[in-house]
């Protein structure tokens, strides 16, 4: 007896496009991974570049002036921060803020996430500056 | 007609919700009781096997016939309520195939489709079933959902304007010179008690039936005959396996779900509430029903539960297996001179449509409303619409 | 009691979440129940509205697990009553309140609109097409069944993100979604895809898996919301991929 | 209708929802939570170092002085003891998050709590290590 289903009768979704959902997982997922790529290059640099480590001042300075650690630094500056504003985001998201609350949020991490890497390349930049 | 014709009918499973339905749709307004939420009592709790009638074709012809044709109406106007797998009546003793020939015969008179497979193909068919089968009939027979089968019911019924009031109890009906003129209520939920005027009452209440009966001074010849079912884990077969015999206990196992549910045995009780599980039935479930399917034995028990058929018929029953599983429709005025009261009660799920033909036939003869029965040609709402449609009863803060 | 296959045991006491339209916060109501070793929790509070209680209000139909309405909360954790036996739920007190992240009517009964609003869109499959039987080797017919999910929203009490926040579509309605993507039956499922693809879709989850863990019925809701962003991130890939080949 | 325009909870009362928003997410009962909430608390907290980390370096602006004395602090035994929690969060957080990027992605859906007891027996394993290095253990 083979049966047949009738296909159910679907209310077609409001056409509407995705609002970032997906972006914003996809994105968290890539840039944690790059994080630990990051984290392992920053963490061998330190230690291996500067030799025995950053230990004063002046080795800091130094460190800074070798333009690929300028170029890996910003880079983990980069996708550090827009990965914690992610987080941040989705932390607070959690918090029952409604929609509108949603739309500020997002708003204000960016905003936030702007400042930040403002201060940090800011600080990376003032340091290179000083060798 | 001035005002429509008011009707309130008593208890919300399955027989409440084909009389709402079907009142509701010949135009009457319908007002609708349930001391509990739609479906609590034994309409919820049966085995969830639409009948093709087999069971019941050499026994109780009758039965038979009504199965078979409210089968093929229902899989029309509730479509995808009901698994489509079939059934399967299942000789494996000599003693069983004694029934075969008679068993065809019948199925024949009654119009139930009935194909013979061999004891090989069986087994092909439903590798779980035990070995010795010695011949297995297909019938068309089902597996629905109780539950959602009947909620289609109601949620059709509230569209055609059918009031439907659950968590609301009856506590009397109002009486005047031998005629009921209405029911008094109670709100569980506010309880607030207050009357509701009828032009008039349909007792639907299934086992309850013969209590509200006595509200109003009539009997009703009912018997309560609970059945034990055993839900177990695991899905053992994807039909509806029947043993080929005279009907005993443990020897339908019906798949649902991701469940095994095996059953029944019967009784007879006095008291509808709380019906009991006896010692020893469970064990007499897995024991019959691992004769179908051996691995039924060691299968993982999920549920045991009873629940109480109300067979029509009176006198001195001593299991209920030998009461017919029809119905019938009491016209109160008729029987024992009450004006305003029509029971109607006994039959199976797989007949809750005609029931509800038969007693909104009567209603609309007393009450000289010349509208005809439409259920059979009415494809029901969706089963969420019963949530999704429903107004605000209360007021909430 | 309603189980006599044994000699009631001892005597159990529950607190129920009582809650009346208008009353502002619940009150907790005790009772005492004679329990054996196989009393569920439905049969105990059945007997309470029998005989100790008749205003009592909850819901409950199949009593074997098959109609989902009896879902509530019994010491905190999401249950079917009719399935979950007093024993299995310690030896003190048992607190028993309504399912959350739903509108509470009154007593037990939740407002399940939500939940059957948020299945519509997926089609909501309640037959499944690809019922598989142990064995069978030669394709035999196909049987039409029904869907596991039984619809009692206990995942959607337990998801820790429906708790905070109504927008999300849930994980019964994602699960559903899912169903209807793996067995479009003839329909095209980019459309229920598009739909859970959201900010309040799929991506939403934070897997925790709390709606599997009290799933009854199998479901694993969480699974397919994982199979969905699995799926979801499939065609994108796909689609960037051929545009960057029909580019070149 | 969009995935929010669902009738829901009316955002009347904010604080309460807010405060049910929380208690919402922090209510789960099985492993599943503790590797939600873990993720959650290890990641506030690395933000929280985050800006603390940006704040120190300031100190580097501002000429060698100050930074020696940041250095020197360094050498203190507890504020090391806090860094090697940093390290810490660190591993938990990042190999928690790749059981999620895993899981996320519909790989070994099924064994996410094997996934979460074999990142933190990892976790625990390489900080125990890290930490005798920090110490000069080994």
């Amino acid at each position: 007896m083979a049966v047949r289903v009738p296909a159910p009768a679907r209310r077609p979704p409001e056409t509407q496009p995705a609002r970032g959902g997906s972006l914003a997982w996809i994105s968290q997922v890539v840039s944690g991974i790059l994080l630990f790529v990051l984290l392992g290059v920053h963490i061998v640099m330190q230690h291996f570049v500067a030799k025995g480590g950053l230990r004063d001042y002046a080795q800091v300075l130094s460190y800074l002036s070798n333009p690929a650690v300028l170029a890996v630094e910003s880079l983990f500056v980069l996708v550090l921060i827009w990965h914690a504003m992610l987080g941040l985001r989705a932390v607070l998201f959690d918090f029952g803020f409604g929609h509108r609350g949603q739309a500020a949020i997002t708003w204000g991490v960016v905003v936030l996430g702007t400042i930040t890497g403002g201060y940090s390349f800011w600080l990376i930049a003032a340091l290179a500056a000083k060798n | 007609m001035a005002a429509l014709a008011h009707v309130v009918v008593i208890g919300g499973g399955a027989t409440g919700a084909g009389v709402a339905h079907d009142l509701a749709l010949r135009g009457l307004r319908v007002t609708l009781l349930e001391r509990g939420e739609l479906t609590s009592g034994t309409t919820g709790r049966h085995h969830g096997l639409l009948h093709s009638g087999g069971r019941y074709a050499v026994g109780d012809r009758e039965a038979g016939i009504e199965c078979i044709r409210e089968n093929q109406i229902l899989r029309r106007i509730a479509p995808g309520s009901f698994e489509e797998n079939g059934g399967l009546f299942v000789a494996l003793t000599d003693e069983d195939m004694d029934h075969l020939n008679p068993f065809l015969d019948a199925c024949e008179a009654c119009g139930i489709p009935a194909t013979v497979h061999k004891a090989e193909t069986a087994r092909q068919l439903e590798p779980g079933l035990n070995p010795e089968v010695k011949v297995a009939v297909e019938v068309p027979d089902a597996t629905v959902d109780p539950m959602r089968l009947v909620l289609r019911f109601f949620a059709t019924a509230r569209r055609n304007g059918a009031d439907l009031r659950t968590f609301t109890e009856v506590t009397g009906l109002a009486c005047t010179a031998r005629t009921v003129s209405g029911v008094l209520a109670r709100d569980l939920v506010t309880e607030r008690d207050y009357e509701i005027a009828a032009d008039l009452v349909v007792n639907a209440a299934g086992p309850w039936s013969g209590q509200i009966g006595q509200m109003a001074g009539v009997t009703v010849p009912m018997q309560l005959s609970p059945g034990v079912l055993l839900a177990v884990r695991g899905r053992f077969c994807a039909r509806v396996l029947n043993r080929l015999h005279s009907s005993a206990d443990g020897d339908i196992i019906v798949p649902q779900r991701g469940l095994s549910v095996v059953g029944t045995t019967s009784w007879v009780v006095d008291e509808p509430d709380v019906p009991p599980v006896p010692a020893g039935h469970v064990a007499r479930m897995y024991a019959e029903g691992s004769k179908l399917v051996p691995a039924i034995a060691a299968a993982e028990r999920r549920a045991a539960w009873s629940a109480v058929r109300p067979l029509v018929g009176g006198g001195a029953a001593s299991t209920g297996r030998e009461l017919s599983r029809t119905f019938q429709c009491f016209d109160h005025k008729q029987t024992e001179g009450v004006e305003g009261l029509v029971t109607i009660v006994g039959g199976k799920a797989t007949t809750l449509r005609a029931m509800a033909e038969t007693a909104a036939d009567v209603v609309c003869a007393k009450l000289g409303i010349d509208a005809a029965c439409q259920t059979a040609q009415t494809v029901l709402a969706p089963h969420g619409a019963y949530y999704t449609e429903r107004g605000e009863r209360y007021d909430h803060d | 009691m309603t189980t006599t296959e044994q000699a009631p045991g001892q005597t159990r006491r529950i607190r129920i979440s009582r809650r009346r339209p208008g009353a502002g916060r619940a009150r907790v109501d005790e009772f005492d129940v004679a329990a054996g070793p196989d009393t569920t929790l439905l049969d105990a509070l059945r007997e309470i509205r029998s005989h100790q209680d008749r205003s009592l209000t909850l819901r409950y139909s199949c009593c074997h697990a098959s109609c989902g309405t009896c879902g509530m909360r019994a010491n905190g954790r999401e249950v079917l009553a009719c399935v979950t036996p007093l024993a299995s739920l310690g030896s003190g007190p048992i607190a028993v309140e309504p399912l959350a992240n739903a509108r509470v009517e009154h007593d037990l009964v939740v407002d399940m609109r939500d939940l059957y609003e948020s299945l519509e869109p997926t089609g909501r499959p309640l037959i499944r097409q690809d019922e598989e039987l142990g064995g069978q080797e030669e394709p035999g017919p196909t049987f039409a069944r029904y869907e596991d999910c039984l619809e009692c929203g206990l995942c959607v009490s337990a998801c820790p993100i429906a708790g905070s926040d109504s927008a999300y579509l849930g994980p019964a309605a994602l699960a559903a979604a899912w169903r209807s993507v793996q067995e479009p039956r003839g329909a095209d499922p980019s459309d229920v895809l598009a739909w859970v693809d959201d900010e309040q879709g799929c991506w939403r989850c934070h897997a925790s898996f709390e709606c599997t863990e009290v799933c009854p019925s199998g479901v694993d809701p969480a699974g397919a919301v994982m199979a969905l962003r699995r799926e979801l991130t499939r065609r994108k890939i796909d689609q960037i991929t051929r545009r960057g080949r029909q580019r070149r | 209708m969009s995935a929010t325009a669902r009738t829901g909870h009316p955002a009347r009362r904010p604080l309460q929802s807010t405060l049910r928003g929380a208690a919402g997410w922090a209510r789960g009962r099985h492993l599943g939570s503790v590797a939600f909430l873990t993720n959650r608390v290890t990641g506030l907290l690395l933000v929280a170092y985050l800006y603390l980390h940006l704040g120190v370096l300031y100190l580097l602006t501002r000429g060698s002085g100050s930074w020696a004395s940041v250095l020197h602090l360094f050498k203190n035994h507890y504020v090391l003891s806090l860094e090697s929690l940093l390290i810490l969060f660190i591993l938990v957080h990042g190999l928690n998050g790749i059981r999620l990027a895993l899981v996320g992605s519909g790989i070994g859906v099924r064994h996410q709590k094997a996934w979460f007891t074999a990142a933190m027996s990892a976790s625990a394993v390489v900080y125990v290590v890290v930490v005798l290095a920090m110490f000069g253990v080994i």
